[in-house]
């Protein structure tokens, strides 16, 4: 009995609709097998790493330093995916994303900054000055995971709207202790010497290439910046690519598309929207770890709500839900700015005309959202790439 | 005497829409939906459509599992492995004079009856008649003012509502209400995860439970969407699929959270004959395979043709139960759908 | 490892955030009586979150802008009438003091009224007819709060040849100078105090008989309560929102003028932005949707962050504000006078 | 139709409100002697630093009316050493001139200057700018053969964009000097680049005390810094102006904090605790910090931070009733503050380590830039005279830079630059303004 439905609905599926050039090119990249992915995917990759040392005359940023945006553009990336993870895939808007960068750089500049009490380098602490940031990177993580719970338990019962204004009053309720706990935190004047990897160590860098001093031409310590946090994206996107195609993938776009359905469907809406907050948050606090190692100085003028819209820019702009999307939002946000000076001064009147003409005719983003959710998804598309195939020849 | 639920917004389209039929009271989580209702004058604009790519996309299921091909191998994987301590025959739901009162007024006044394992039972009253607020005391949604409910033999407590489908208890909507972005295999993959226990960290190191939940997901996904007889659309997108489709994917994904009792709302909403006779043909399939049906219909025809047993409401009160042809002579239930004839009324 | 971390928490704790009671009890109506001055600008700038989300379930993120317009708009009427920056108005005498403060708060109610409807006209009109999720409109709001900022930041300097806008804030125009004119309990109210609290009472009064009582008000609430049925009734949609988005842009600007009198220097294009959020939180705490909620929160929050302000130390003010909102959405999310206007939301 | 009619009633009953609140004013009419209208041609002419600082670069200064209220202008009083003691003005003796022999010869070598040239402090960082400006023009007019250029880099006063343009100015070969960084929170995030660079950072504003305590070679501060403006102005508060009740009002910023500290450890037992407060920047209501001082009332007010604040803040404790003297430092003295401020401003003192500019050195910096000197305009002039002079006697390339500066000891306009190992000045004066 089910092969003639089957047969009926197989009929009607050959409606003739245009098939876009995206979807040809996606249908073909689901198709391939996981080591062929990696094939094409990693020179790629290792093309954007070389970028800043082959420093192209037409995409080189006049006045700035190439390696430094382009580590600035790594970090924001981090961010946009783990914001990614938050807004993009569980649907919750949440717009004070910069109180996790915060906690995750206060972190480090607290353990490793000699203007800090609970400073833990140096003679008394028991961190070595050379792995000292390494060392300190996971407690950046898991204390950011826990201000993620911390503020995610009272209000994840909220929705939309109500959500978006708590989110962001929790931003602002971290800037203002940094700025307010002086003793500990330094207020305004920040806290600076914060440990960075000394690696690389040479008479030429007697701090090492992470250090800022290192400004050697093309090496300098942007660049090598920019390179770990390469490593650390590759890194956050295998984890966070491994959430989507499972149980967890699939509950938080069942949360993002109709909660109630999901909750109906034995999703724990409550539990997986916590998880979003928390892995999100941790990303977030990573991302802090390697602003705070790459500038050595943490003051809290920079982690205001002004960032945070930026953040929820480049992953609308890059189009939610997708992690490469994002990526390239991430890039707009940074990159644009220091190539086309003229634009300085106006940055925040684009990115706001931006995002409005963006909602109007492409809510959607620049790469629309298409999230596999399948572990074994491939199979599947290979099916259905084969049948068409035989069809056409 | 309507029910109290409040009219939603939500919906653009015209008419009394009975959504909030489960509006749990759980503090806070009051049921809100973006305030989407269009202009009534303006036609409602699908958002970002994309071009349906379907022809490309058809899949070919003996690729993917040969066991697919062969209708009698796809019913074993899909048929209830649940083990339910009811037997078959069995009263597997006892509602014991459920009263249901909403302050001063009374939705359910004391209704008695049970659903027996492996039955297909009809619910049908006139409009208003306390279907649903029957259908949300039965799956714990609502806690019963007095009276009791017992699903497989263990007193339902105070439920959240994935508990309750853990429990195995699935329903369908009565308006579709499938995850539009999702493909088909990926809503009964949903489905398929409400008996998956991959923690978090699991599935981040992909341990040995994530590969086997991941093949079960697929394996009985696939076996499902054949079973209901959208094979070949798996890799369609959820809201490009035509009506009757996406009525029978809301149905596989029901099945797929492995049910003892699947509830059906008004599931025939919308067909044409031809449809509806299919929809008969896929229900009794589904009981064969040795599911509990509980069907919420208006169609006479539909409830008359496909169930075993009918129980009648009106008013909150149950004024009949038995076998279809009883329930067509009854005259309290003849009345209450096609009124009383004016001189009878004493 | 917990140990010397608490003990450091604690000694954190005392050196940054001190707890003056007794600060609190010495000035206490002094701090109350300025408190009720902020809090009623608070509050007439809440009524436009709170009449916006009950129609449209938006949080209207560029109202704190359509304030900000408005303080520009009563300043450039000065200006024209020939006020130059740092000159002083109130030289003129008591009646023409209130000619001008007449003429300055009508213009400012003009621009804000014009701003808020245009804003409404082309930010999220477009959104409605294609009918976009709350998340498509929030992100569309805060786009527009910025592009009005950075308009009045960069781009009004080069229309004004320099007069208006740009980095640094106006040179005040001061109205009214600040006398005292009596003293409760040793807390000194100034004439200024007396105009902001008897204007925004007024207003208010104002803006509750409109509502309540007018035809439009009926129109409005109907919209709130459910839009397609008041659609059905003959109410038009599209004119209830512009005359919402109306009403909360001219009380905004009613507000931007208070506002300046209490703060000369606070014209500038980032003037409005904090206020905004602070005049959303207290919108929540009144009961969001709630006219007289908003009304009634404006106050409280305005006098709750000066008490905070004192105990906890001038740094600590946003936060105060910030951990209220929090703990009302948490612990009551409909706010202290509950949701009047359409359905609860959490 | 119906719109409007509504509209109407809403106006109606606002300008009842207004009138019904009139009666409560009644009793303000005395009509001032100011007479509000009218611009009166504030010509600041001798007010040194206190010249409006409407910076041309950013088109977006502050209303460039130069309407002072009544005429009230910010005017150099005296000079005072580090505990207090008026110094006799030492005559401003020939000062370097960047013009120097006219016969130099240099080629491809060019100086930098980075610092804040958009954003919130723009002013501040354009002002530099723009006092290095006189000194290159004169410079390069007096010596056909050695044309110097100065490149601006923006690092909108943001640490992490001062890292980014670090890089970029370390590695233009042609630099040998840079005038900069301008604030306090940039500079120490990049002075290990120029440290290690080798590059000479001059800064002409940067006045947080312990940047030189991070041993940096190339860090020279072209004026007094906090550590020696603190104790100077607390002491003259203290013994010079008799003060026994003083409270310090601080805002979050590092310049802020940092001055606070100097000058409650200065003021010792004079600075009451119970009415120390903090604010933050970008604040505009102060009712609460203004309650709590008219309930201590001080003999005086000292606040640390700068003038976008303490402007509104001096207008609300005069309005609060309180009538002690308003004592702040160099980061409020700016023409907006009289600007902004108004009648309030009057008879507050104002300290700044920068010293006002000579009657010649404004009339140059008006022409070529038609705008006059701002807050360290003259230091900008003054650095920039040592590193051409530098240039001029042959230096070639970073470390002779560093020599020259290192052993330079000569008279500029502000005051005499001889520095330290530390890359402190030797005799640092503060000046000292009322605004009158």
């Amino acid at each position: 009995m089910s092969t003639s439905t089957s047969a009926t609905s197989a009929a009607a599926a050959k409606s003739p609709g245009p098939v876009g050039v995206g979807d040809r090119l996606r249908l073909w990249w689901n198709q391939l097998s996981r080591p062929a992915q990696w094939g094409v995917g990693l020179p790629i990759i290792l093309l954007i790493a070389a970028m800043p040392v082959i420093r192209p005359p037409l995409l080189t940023t006049p006045d700035t330093d190439f390696g430094a945006v382009m580590a600035q553009f790594g970090m924001y990336a981090l961010l946009a995916i783990g914001l990614n993870v938050v807004v993009g895939s569980a649907g919750l808007l949440d717009l004070g994303y910069v109180g996790f960068y915060a906690v995750g750089a206060y972190t480090v500049g607290l353990l490793t900054s000699p203007d800090s009490p609970w400073n833990k380098t140096g003679a008394d602490g028991f961190l070595s000055d050379k792995w000292a940031w390494l060392a300190v990177l996971p407690v950046a993580v898991a204390v950011t995971a826990i201000s993620g719970l911390i503020l995610g338990s009272p209000t994840l019962r909220l929705r939309g709207d109500y959500l978006a204004i708590v989110t962001l009053g929790f931003g602002e309720i971290v800037r203002l202790l940094a700025d307010n706990l002086e003793n500990t935190t330094g207020g305004g004047q920040g806290l600076s010497g914060i440990a960075y990897p000394r690696v690389g160590v040479t008479e030429a860098n007697p701090f090492g290439i992470f250090s800022i001093g290192n400004t050697a031409e093309p090496f300098n310590s942007g660049l090598w910046w920019f390179w770990l946090s390469i490593v650390l994206i590759i890194v956050v996107l295998m984890f966070v690519g491994n959430l989507e195609r499972s149980r967890v993938g699939r509950a938080w776009v069942a949360i993002r598309e109709d909660e109630d359905a999901a909750e109906i469907m034995g999703v724990p809406t409550f539990k997986f929207k916590l998880w979003a907050f928390v892995i999100g948050a941790s990303i977030g606090g990573l991302s802090g770890a390697l602003y705070a190692g790459q500038v050595q100085f943490v003051v809290p003028t920079n982690f205001n709500v002004i960032n945070s819209v930026l953040f929820l820019c480049a992953v609308v702009l890059g189009g939610q839900g997708n992690k490469l999307g994002v990526i390239l939002g991430a890039f707009i946000i940074v990159y644009l700015p220091n190539r086309f000076l003229g634009i300085g001064d106006y940055k925040y009147l684009i990115f706001g005309l931006a995002l409005m003409i963006m909602m109007v005719f492409r809510p959607q983003g620049l790469i629309p959202v298409r999230q596999k959710l399948l572990a074994y998804g491939r199979k599947i598309w290979q099916a259905a790439g084969r049948r068409s195939r035989e069809e056409q020849s | 005497m309507s029910e109290r639920d409040r009219p939603d917004h939500e919906n653009p389209e015209f008419g009394q829409v009975e959504r909030s039929e489960w509006d749990s009271e759980e503090a806070g989580t009051g049921r809100y939906e973006a305030q989407q209702a269009s202009d009534a004058d303006e036609a409602v604009v699908e958002l970002g459509e994309f071009p349906p790519i379907s022809e490309l996309e058809s899949v070919d299921l003996s690729d993917v599992d040969p066991a697919l091909g062969d209708p009698k191998l796809v019913a074993e994987m899909v048929a209830a492995q649940r083990e339910t301590h009811v037997e078959v025959g069995e009263a597997l739901m006892q509602m014991r004079d459920v009263t249901m009162k909403f302050g001063g007024l009374v939705a359910l006044d004391s209704v008695t009856f049970d659903i027996r394992r492996g039955e297909i039972l009809g619910l049908i009253g006139p409009n208003g008649a306390g279907k649903t607020t029957c259908f949300n005391a039965m799956t714990g949604v609502y806690r019963p003012t007095s009276g009791s409910v017992a699903f497989d033999g263990v007193p339902l407590g105070r439920l959240k509502r994935n508990q309750i489908t853990r429990r195995g208890i699935a329903r369908t909507f009565q308006n579709i209400r499938l995850f539009g972005e999702m493909t088909a295999l990926e809503n009964v993959a949903v489905g398929t995860d409400a008996r998956h226990r991959t923690s978090v960290p699991g599935a981040l190191f992909r341990v040995p439970r994530h590969w086997r939940e991941e093949q079960d997901a697929l394996e009985r996904g696939m076996a499902l969407l054949e079973f209901v007889g959208i094979g070949q659309r798996a890799t369609e997108k959820a809201r490009n699929l035509p009506y009757g489709d996406q009525r029978r994917l809301e149905i596989a994904r029901a099945l797929a959270t492995e049910p003892k009792l699947l509830c059906l709302d008004e599931p025939a909403a919308g067909f044409n004959p031809s449809e509806k006779s299919a929809l008969m043909d896929l229900i009794r399939k589904i009981r064969d395979d040795g599911y509990t049906v509980l069907l919420i219909e208006h169609d006479m025809r539909l409830v008359m043709g496909v169930t075993d047993r009918i129980v009648v409401l009106e008013f909150g009160k149950k004024i009949a139960e038995g076998l279809p042809v009883d329930i067509r002579n009854n005259p309290a239930v003849i009345a209450a759908y096609l009124g009383v004839p004016d001189d009878a009324t004493a | 490892m917990t140990g010397p971390w608490a003990a450091s928490v604690f000694a954190l704790a005392d050196s940054d955030i001190n707890f003056n009671i007794s600060a609190l009890g010495h000035s206490f109506w002094q701090l109350t009586i300025d408190g009720l001055a902020y809090g009623a600008i608070y509050a007439l700038v809440a009524v436009g979150y709170t009449l916006v989300y009950g129609v449209l379930r938006l949080i209207n993120f560029a109202h704190s802008e359509v304030f900000m317009l408005g303080m520009f708009g009563q300043y450039a009427a000065l200006m024209i009438l020939g006020f130059s920056p740092s000159g002083n108005a109130y030289a003129e005498g008591a009646v023409m003091t209130i000619v001008f403060l007449g003429i300055a708060m009508i213009v400012g109610m003009a621009v804000s009224g014009g701003v808020a409807v245009g804003l409404e006209r082309v930010a999220y009109r477009p959104l409605r007819k294609r009918n976009a999720p709350s998340l498509v409109f929030l992100i569309t709001a805060i786009g527009a709060s910025f592009v009005l900022q950075e308009f009045v930041h960069f781009i009004l300097p080069k229309l004004t040849g320099g007069k208006l806008g740009g980095v640094n804030a106006q040179q005040p125009i001061r109205l009214v100078e600040s006398k005292q004119q009596f003293t409760i309990f040793g807390g000194s109210v100034t004439n200024i105090t007396l105009i902001i609290v008897i204007s925004a009472l007024i207003l208010a009064f104002a803006a509750d008989v409109f509502i309540n009582r007018t035809k439009f008000g009926r129109g409005i609430r109907a919209v709130a309560q459910d839009p397609t049925t008041a659609t059905l009734m003959g109410v038009s949609r599209e004119k209830v929102i512009m005359l919402t988005f109306l009403i909360g842009g001219v009380l905004a600007g009613a507000a931007a003028l208070l506002y300046t009198l209490r703060i000369p220097n606070g014209i500038i294009y980032s003037g409005g932005f904090i206020l905004g959020i602070k005049a959303f939180c207290a919108a929540v705490l009144g009961g969001i949707g709630n006219l007289r909620g908003a009304l009634l929160g404006g106050l409280l929050l305005g006098v709750l962050e000066n008490y905070g302000q004192i105990v906890f130390g001038s740094g600590w003010r946003d936060v105060v504000s910030f951990v209220v909102l929090i703990l009302v959405l948490m612990v009551r999310p409909t706010g202290i006078l509950g949701e009047t206007l359409g359905r609860a939301r959490a | 139709m119906h719109r409007l009619s509504m509209r109407g009633a809403l106006v109606v009953v606002a300008v009842a409100t207004l009138a019904l609140a009139a009666c409560g004013s009644k009793n303000n009419t005395d009509t001032t002697a100011g007479g509000g209208s009218g611009t009166t041609a504030a010509g600041s002419e001798t007010s040194g630093a206190g010249g409006e600082s409407s910076a041309p670069g950013t088109e977006s200064s502050a209303t460039s009316g130069t309407g002072d209220a009544g005429g009230l202008k910010i005017v150099p009083q005296l000079q005072i050493d580090k505990t207090g003691k008026e110094v006799p003005a030492a005559a401003a003796a020939d000062a370097a001139d960047p013009a120097g022999d006219g016969k130099a010869k240099c080629s491809g070598i060019s100086l930098a200057m980075a610092g804040a040239l958009t954003g919130p402090n723009a002013a501040l960082g354009i002002n530099i700018l723009n006092g290095a400006k006189v000194a290159l023009d004169k410079h390069n007019k007096a010596n056909a053969d050695c044309q110097v250029e100065m490149k601006p880099f923006d690092t909108e006063g943001d640490p992490q964009k001062a890292t980014q343009v670090a890089p970029q100015i370390v590695n233009e070969k042609s630099v040998i000097g840079l005038l900069g960084p301008a604030f306090s929170g940039e500079t120490k995030a990049t002075g290990g680049t120029f440290n290690q660079a080798g590059l000479l950072a001059l800064t002409a504003s940067a006045t947080n005390p312990d940047l030189a305590k991070n041993g940096w070679k190339t860090f020279f501060r072209g004026l007094a810094n906090d550590a020696t403006q603190g104790p100077a102005v607390a002491k003259y508060m203290a013994e010079t102006l008799k003060y026994k009740k003083v409270c310090v009002v601080q805002d979050n910023s590092d310049y802020g904090v940092g001055l606070a500290k100097e000058i409650t450890t200065g003021l010792g037992s004079v600075a009451d605790s119970s009415c120390a407060a903090k604010v933050k920047t970008g604040d505009k209501d102060f009712s609460a910090t203004v309650s709590l001082i008219t309930g201590a009332s001080p003999d005086a007010v000292f606040y640390s931070g700068y003038y976008a604040e303490a402007a509104p803040f001096v207008a609300q404790l005069r309005d609060g009733g309180f009538t002690g003297t308003f004592v702040s430092a160099d980061g409020t003295n700016d023409p907006q503050f009289v600007a902004q401020a108004g009648a309030a401003s009057k008879d507050a003192i104002l300290s700044c380590p920068c010293g006002p500019a000579p009657e010649a050195f404004a009339k140059e910096y008006q022409t070529l830039n038609n705008a006059e000197p701002g807050v360290y305009s003259v230091e900008g002039y003054d650095l920039t005279t040592i590193m051409l002079k530098a240039i001029d006697s042959g230096v070639k390339d970073r470390a002779g830079m560093i020599d020259f500066v290192k052993n330079y000891s000569g008279q500029g306009l502000a005051r005499e630059y001889k520095w330290d190992a530390t890359g402190e000045l030797a005799a640092a004066l503060i000046w000292i303004y009322k605004v009158q």
